[in-house]
């Protein structure tokens, strides 16, 4: 069986790859969040979108910043 | 202290690699954990929403939604190194094994879960409708699981080399047992902070 | 026993309204009609190629008309804004589903006869001995497809971009279902009795049962709208 | 009129997405009396009644209807309740006859032909029983409408809009048929935005804006024009 070491760490790199994007998509989301709720109460949170599903993330809308 | 944890279990569910003698087999460490997770992901997904129909509580359908966003990412993965791993080891990225095969399904299933959720508007509904579509799922899988073997092994010998054979000397046994724990634990953590964002959005808008 | 007598008024009312406006079955037949003429463009003349697809290309065409018939399973009541009406019946829910699931059965036998009867012809197969198993199973799958499709068209009524979302969701949880029949079809008609596919037969009456039960449990959650 | 309330909302918020349309609704109507909701469009006159009606659930406070929560007791509220709403549940595709038999049978009801046959003699339908409800015009789709409620005998009846695209002789004959139900004790709540003659039949007259009950006033001798200059003071003050 020949040493294919491209594929463990291509194999390996998508992993780590889709799993950090996931993560950061989180805390971007809990940041946008955070800044929505201590930004003022009256401003109309813009929900943010449903998150997108893996592989092929939608683009996300610009995040406009709430009127103040 | 939760991200600590989260760092640490990614550190973690790589660790392994050194362990085992170098070759392409060894991304069954990861291909089999994440299709394993992801059926955890699957399972609670489906007692969540038991919960939830039964009694009607946000809480129960943020884990499911969590939970089958997760599990969806971690099949997606578990699909991507599975065809990874194929190429050098048959030669061709897919290969309709029986294994494979169900698992695609399985992706496909869910990914219509997440997809309805994001097509209904109305929390409350989306919530229902979703948890009905959760049990349905679940009780679905093992009879995708027969019916994807029966088709496979009854006209072609299983492949040669099954990729994700669960025997094998403790040498292979022990580094993937590892693994499965990391990545349980990794979804427990991500799904811990997706329920988080959930409700904290829910509070927002409420 | 008003459990019955209204399951019955459902599968009743539909049926009428089918048989008045005829909308549903017009569009199956000619549905049908292109699918033949379809395939008889692609498989053309020689008869091993056409043997060897023929199970494949006969549920194919009984799917893509199930997806038809069952899709509009609420069209009646989202257009003439009944839907509440039915929610607002008292009594179990699941008659409406019962009732529902009978009409779209005999819509879809109805237009799987006619698809079958008009393979037989135009490719001119002799059934002959294959017939009756073929029937059972064609009868299993039939079930599969309505009782999960009744449920989910019922979700995807009032949802926008349902005519895709339905299918998305549907095939999927319906691949036991494609697999078996598809198969059993293939050894009937390689001659093979009934037995020699009964694990598929019975892998179809576990898939039917489970996926009827799920149904009727959940339908009054779906339906609350 | 007996006193303890059949209808009986209290503090019912109902928020949409981000809009709260209910924002502390409190709201009686007891049995053989008639309460009008009047309210712009949009006021959330339908939300209130589809609440009542169990068709929507409320995002906070309690809703109930002889004695039984719309939430918790759905079945319950649905058995004794008769709705008339813009949609008037008919398929066009069905006799007359033949709707009002559908709705008795699904509804559990043990009615006979000859109990159809009277329901429709009794909103003048009798002669277009046979003929298929795509040919009725919009007051006649109201009377079938009208007779499904009427076989179901119920205590409650929730109107949203009744007397919307009638004719004079039909709004007359409407009225009649609705002050029967209140002498047979039942309790009205019928959403409406318009002042005319028709407000005749409340007893109440409730008007619904800014998400809360502005006023609650007993109609009285009041005209059509006294409403009217209630309403806009009401109205206005709390947008």
């Amino acid at each position: 069986m020949p040493d294919n070491w491209g594929f463990v760490a291509a194999a390996y790199g998508l992993t780590a790859a889709v799993l950090l994007w996931y993560w950061r998509r989180l805390a971007k989301k809990e940041r946008e969040l955070e800044r929505v709720n201590a930004g003022s109460e009256t401003t109309v949170a813009e929900r943010s979108r449903e998150p997108s599903k893996t592989g092929h993330p939608r683009p996300e809308p610009s995040p406009r910043t709430p009127l103040q | 202290m939760v991200r600590v944890l989260g760092w640490l279990v990614m550190a973690f569910a790589v660790a392994p690699r050194e362990v085992t003698q170098g070759n392409v087999q060894r991304i069954m460490y990861v291909h089999v954990p994440l299709i394993l997770a992801s059926y955890l992901a699957f399972g609670v997904l489906a007692v969540a929403s038991l919960v939830y129909l039964v009694r009607r509580d946000p809480g129960a359908d943020r884990l499911a939604h969590a939970s089958g966003e997760v599990g969806v990412m971690f099949v997606g993965l578990g699909i991507a190194t599975g065809s990874i791993w194929g190429k050098p080891t048959w030669g061709t990225w897919w290969t309709w094994d029986a294994r494979l095969t169900s698992v695609a399904i399985l992706f496909v299933m869910y990914l219509g879960y997440l997809l309805l959720r994001g097509t209904i508007e109305d929390p409350e509904r989306a919530a229902r409708y979703c948890a009905v579509l959760g049990i349905v799922a679940a009780l679905d899988v093992p009879l995708v699981h027969f019916s994807v073997y029966w088709w496979r092994t009854l006209h072609q010998p299983p492949s040669l080399m099954k990729p994700g054979g669960f025997a094998g000397s403790s040498s292979i046994l022990w580094p993937l047992l590892v693994n499965l724990v990391a990545f349980a634990l990794l979804y427990a953590y991500l799904v811990a902070r997706r329920v988080r964002l959930l409700r904290a959005e829910a509070e927002a808008t409420a | 026993m008003s459990y019955a007598r209204r399951a019955l008024a459902v599968a009743w009312k539909d049926l009428a309204v089918e048989r008045r406006s005829k909308e549903t079955l017009n569009a199956l037949v000619f549905f049908s009609l292109l699918l033949l003429f379809v395939f008889q463009f692609t498989l053309g003349g020689d008869r091993e190629r056409l043997a060897a697809v023929l199970p494949g290309v006969l549920w194919l065409g009984f799917v893509l008309s199930a997806l038809l018939a069952l899709g509009r399973t609420f069209l009646v009541e989202r257009e003439h804004d009944c839907w509440e009406g039915l929610l607002l019946a008292p009594g179990d829910k699941s008659a409406i589903y019962l009732g529902k699931l009978a009409g779209n059965l005999a819509l879809m036998l109805v237009v799987e006869a006619l698809v079958l009867g008009l393979f037989v012809v135009f490719f001119d197969i002799d059934l002959g001995r294959a017939l009756p198993g073929l029937l059972v199973v064609v009868a299993l799958g039939t079930l599969g497809l309505a009782s999960v499709g009744t449920l989910f068209a019922a979700m995807t009524a009032n949802v926008r971009a349902r005519e895709l979302l339905f299918p998305v969701l549907l095939l999927p949880v319906q691949v036991p279902i494609l697999l078996a029949t598809v198969k059993a079809t293939e050894a009937l008609l390689l001659g093979e009795p009934l037995g020699a596919v009964a694990h598929w037969v019975k892998l179809l009456v576990a898939a039917d049962t489970v996926y009827l039960v799920v149904s009727l449990l959940t339908f009054d959650v779906v339906l609350e709208g | 009129m007996n006193l303890d309330p059949i209808i009986r909302v209290t503090d019912v918020r109902k928020v949409f997405g981000l809009v709260p349309v209910l924002d502390g609704v409190t709201l009686e109507v007891r049995g053989g009396e008639a309460v009008a909701l009047l309210g712009a469009n949009g006021a959330g006159k339908t939300t209130l009644l589809k609440i009542l009606a169990t068709l929507l659930r409320p995002t906070r406070g309690t809703a109930s209807v002889a004695g039984h929560d719309v939430v918790r007791e759905p079945e319950a509220v649905r058995a004794l309740i008769g709705v008339v709403a813009h949609g008037a549940w008919v398929y066009d595709d069905l006799t007359a006859r033949e709707n009002l038999t559908f709705w008795a049978t699904l509804g559990g009801l043990a009615t006979g032909p000859d109990d159809v046959a009277a329901a429709l003699a009794g909103v003048g339908l009798e002669r277009a029983a046979d003929a298929r409800v795509r040919t009725f015009s919009a007051g006649m789709k109201r009377r079938l409408s009208l007779a499904r409620v009427m076989l179901g005998r119920p205590r409650v009846l929730l109107l949203d809009e009744p007397f919307a695209g009638l004719d004079q002789r039909a709004r007359k004959w409407l009225e009649g048929r609705l002050e029967a139900f209140k002498a047979a004790g039942a309790a009205l709540l019928m959403a409406t935005h318009s002042f005319g003659r028709e407000l005749g039949v409340a007893d109440r007259l409730a008007v619904l804006a800014g998400g809360r009950i502005a006023l609650d006033t007993a109609r009285g001798a009041l005209g059509p024009d006294d409403v009217q200059r209630l309403y806009a003071a009401h109205a206005e003050e709390s947008l």
